[in-house]
């Protein structure tokens, strides 16, 4: 059947991928940084500064650098009104996500991070961030992040994006 | 059609979400996953409501909620095509006046309120009104609320003026009262069916509604302003049924709207002595506000004509009883001022860094913090 | 009639008003600056570098300082596709305007220019130029800049601004 | 309702300006008042289109066009909630594969293809497609055509993957296309109905419809590239018949989709020798343009895992009949790279100036232009 077909190619892949992957993760350099603030800034893992190459192993979870950011692209819900598993007021959590695979600084153990947009306001428009380990192109749309994952929702508009832990990989 | 798809819904999707549960499950059993929620509702006592006409993007306008003690961010709303934004009067909901066209930049227009509730920020209802609605900067008095809650008038532009009348209690457009030449409500404290207007030849219009909300009657004062030699600002900061008013070149002036023609009460400079010789002048978009019995206003040096909006290099607080000067803060290109409604705080938007800048303390040497927020804020807002 | 009154309040008024003034002009100082690009940037009369005080009596039409811009709050459309009094490729006219009264540093005279919004399409975000002389609330409408003056037409969508001149004041 | 408004309507706006062009007329006789009239068409011969997303306003994206010789900013047509922007084969047309909701943030969803004619900028006309398609950053295989001009292909996402078929000689949505695990559309030059779209599985789909655009036959390739050791980048740039992929690490590969099954033809690593002791690899969103032969490849170093989207540090260009790099052009932080149609320009966006970058005179040393353009523009396009 076809819709079982596309589940296991969708979702059993996506967790198995994300499982295999890790014992390279920990040699991989990462790049990002905070881009705070309301002027238009684009979508990409560096400032205008010129900063780059920065680690993302932060504790502070208003920041781009804060670990579990290590696939996200988009606006950091923590800067939104929301924290690193709540959406702001009066959004709706998406009802699919794509995933990660971030190491936390504290036990140094990977963990499985499921990216949730958060649905049905304006763009938020503070925080963007853009890592992109391990992220694909939408041929692998469970780790894909150029797309509004709020695409499932009846409110289908982006506002911005948490990063849960849903499993240790 | 010849869909060919399998079902591809949220549905699926869902199954998928599942699908991805169990398999965490099993291959870490003593791993919680963490819940996504949405957070609860906002307590922040003083909360600030900046308005963000986003002038780049102007179908897509925002009023950001900010905690006026953290300074953190604690929400949004998007306010449409140039909406204005108000507090019900038990500060529960937030309405916003605004409009949408079909197809972002064209398409059919269509202007509603919608009430927003104000702790959850989440999405109520929403009243259609009438297509006249004037799609101008936010200013105070471009939505207004009489006493009693009941009416919200609605100020229109066709270009010709006009005010929509939405009954709050029925959630339904009642009327729309003729205001030619004259521009901004104000609401009048003791009388919840009238309101008063700032009209274009020195005049204030008096409107009096029925209990319907249909025009009862309508007087003019004498003339109070000149708007040639020293036009007033359009923002009235209110005391009860009195509304101050501050001109171009700073002359302050204090009206009582309670009875059928308003009267001013008191006039007086800002700017006396030493000072007129840099020509100190009030400038911005919500130049007035009072905490404390005091009057804050947003002043810049070189003023002339057309400097009426410049931002601030000083502000100015006068004390509403003794009429005097008696503090002077630092500027922070100051072109809005709103007090905190517990009047420990003076809050402002900063439009060259577009920070809001909040003065704490405000009796004794003041600590001024300041974070950056929205686009083009000109417009704030006190829970 | 009430239609005509309101007519005689509005129309001659502007134009009278206007007229009037205009001995007053050429001794005031006038603000403002260019803030092109497409960053968020305030609709006010200087930039963010701290200039303040230029003058309004350039030559060259794709800046905030071009003498027609004395009363021009929004985009330049000589910055849009447009020129100084062409809208956009796309764009319709506004149907009702504004007015300033600007000295021409070339003959030193006085114009009256209409401020003819351009509608029906996105903001442009290019030039946003502010400048206030004699521009006033909006209780005296025909000389006010804080509104869409694409108000009147079937398509509402403000888009940037043109300064044609009308008149001689 | 009690309205009482007298006639605001711009009946009376227009007789205002007739009252005012009158009182002109009076006053200065011999004063001939300029005409407000809107722009003619655009002439520029060499136009570029640079899609913005706008992600802090996202509701509100906007093509802008630019004239790719002087530099100067020629128009804008608003592209709504994360639209796609193609020519018609022509290219007297702009398509706009886009969304709105009635309440801009809320409400009603209503996808759309928009009809906008290139040269004078109007919006033509409108036909509705499914709510399926993927709301995705601008890439260009998620809006494609076929090469009689014919069938529009939308990329799906629920994220279920489908495309959605238009068919644009009769103004209709015809059908949508299950493409489960595949992702982009890739016409084929030589059979306007038939299409190639690159899957997870690392294989290519290959789709042929039939005359009404539905679903004749579809194949899978053999396996052509590993997306977990070394992923294509979506982005296939066409030369007839072939597509030119690269992967993240480096390695292009020309694709043939002429037949039932697309093979590969050949491949070769941009990076050789020295280079590869710096990591070079390839970033950006449009990672591939050819001009005269030549493919450009936007690089940057210490590439690495989640490196792919990267800026430049420099921009190779690569013969594509020796297979060698023939030259090195300066980075500007590219992202996104296209070659004019007439080969004489390479453009490029600068990611961190947000700048359209115009590369003169490619085979010499080349004259490097920019002008800022856009919020965020990650896609490019050239007519």
């Amino acid at each position: 059947m076809r819709i079982q077909e596309w589940i296991d190619r969708f979702a059993e892949r996506r967790v198995r991928d994300a499982a295999q992957r890790t014992s390279r993760r920990s040699t991989l350099a990462r790049l990002g940084t905070a881009m705070v603030g309301a002027a238009a800034l684009p979508m990409l893992p560096f400032d205008r500064s010129g900063k780059a190459h920065a680690a993302v192993t932060g504790q502070d979870d208003t920041t781009c650098e804060y670990w579990r950011n290590c696939a996200l692209d988009g606006f950091l819900c923590t800067c939104c009104g929301g924290s690193v598993n709540s959406c702001p007021p009066g959004t709706e959590v998406s009802k699919v996500t794509w995933v990660g695979t971030c190491a936390s600084p504290k036990d140094g153990k990977n963990y499985l991070v499921s990216y949730n947009d958060c649905c049905g306001k304006v763009a938020c428009g503070r925080c963007l961030c853009n890592f992109n380990e391990r992220e694909r192109p939408g041929y692998r749309m469970g780790v894909h992040n150029d797309i509004n994952w709020c695409m499932a929702n009846t409110q289908t508009m982006y506002h911005c994006t948490v990063s849960a832990i849903v499993g240790q990989a | 059609m010849g869909v060919q798809a399998f079902a591809g819904s949220w549905r699926t999707a869902l199954a998928v979400s599942a699908a991805l549960t169990v398999a965490v499950g099993t291959q870490a059993a003593e791993f919680t996953p963490e819940e996504v929620t949405v957070a609860p509702a906002i307590t922040a006592k003083n909360r600030v409501y900046v308005m963000d006409i986003a002038i780049n993007h102007i179908a897509d306008g925002k009023l950001h909620v900010v905690d006026g003690d953290s300074l953190g961010y604690l929400g949004v709303i998007g306010t449409g095509f140039i909406g204005q934004v108000i507090q019900s009067r038990d500060r529960k909901d937030l309405y916003v006046a605004t409009g949408y066209l079909s197809r972002g930049q064209r398409g059919e227009r269509a202007d509603i309120v919608e009430v927003w509730d104000a702790d959850t920020l989440q999405f109520k209802y929403e009243i259609p009104i009438s297509d006249k609605r004037a799609m101008a900067l936010n200013y105070e008095g471009l939505l207004a609320l009489s006493a009693n809650g009941r009416w919200l008038y609605v100020q229109n532009s066709t270009p010709a003026t006009s005010v929509t009348v939405v009954d709050m209690q029925n959630r339904k457009m009642v009327g729309e009262i003729a205001m030619p030449g004259c521009w901004a409500i104000y609401p009048v404290q003791s009388n919840p069916n009238r309101f008063a207007s700032l009209c274009g030849d020195g005049t204030i219009a008096t409107v009096t509604l029925d209990d319907s909300g249909n025009l009862a009657s309508r007087a003019n004062s004498q003339k109070m302003f000149d708007a040639d030699a020293d036009a007033w600002f359009m923002q009235g900061e209110q005391d009860g049924d009195l509304y101050y008013f501050v001109s171009f070149k700073g002359n302050l002036a204090a009206v009582n709207v309670a009875g059928d023609t308003a009267r001013v009460e008191g006039t007086w400079p800002l700017v006396r002595g030493a000072d007129t010789k840099k020509n100190w002048r009030p400038g911005g978009y919500q130049v007035l506000a009072i905490a404390n019995g005091r009057i804050y206003v947003p002043m810049h040096t070189g003023g002339t004509e057309g400097s009426h909006k410049n931002p601030a290099n000083e502000i100015w607080a006068i004390d509403l009883a003794s009429k005097k000067r008696v503090a002077r803060l630092p500027g922070h290109n100051a072109v809005a001022l709103e007090a905190s409604s517990d009047g420990s705080k003076l809050y402002a938007v900063d439009v060259h860094k577009m920070e809001l800048v909040v003065f704490d303390r405000l009796a004794s040497k003041p600590r001024v913090r300041a974070t950056q927020v929205g686009d083009i804020a000109l417009q704030l807002g006190a829970n």
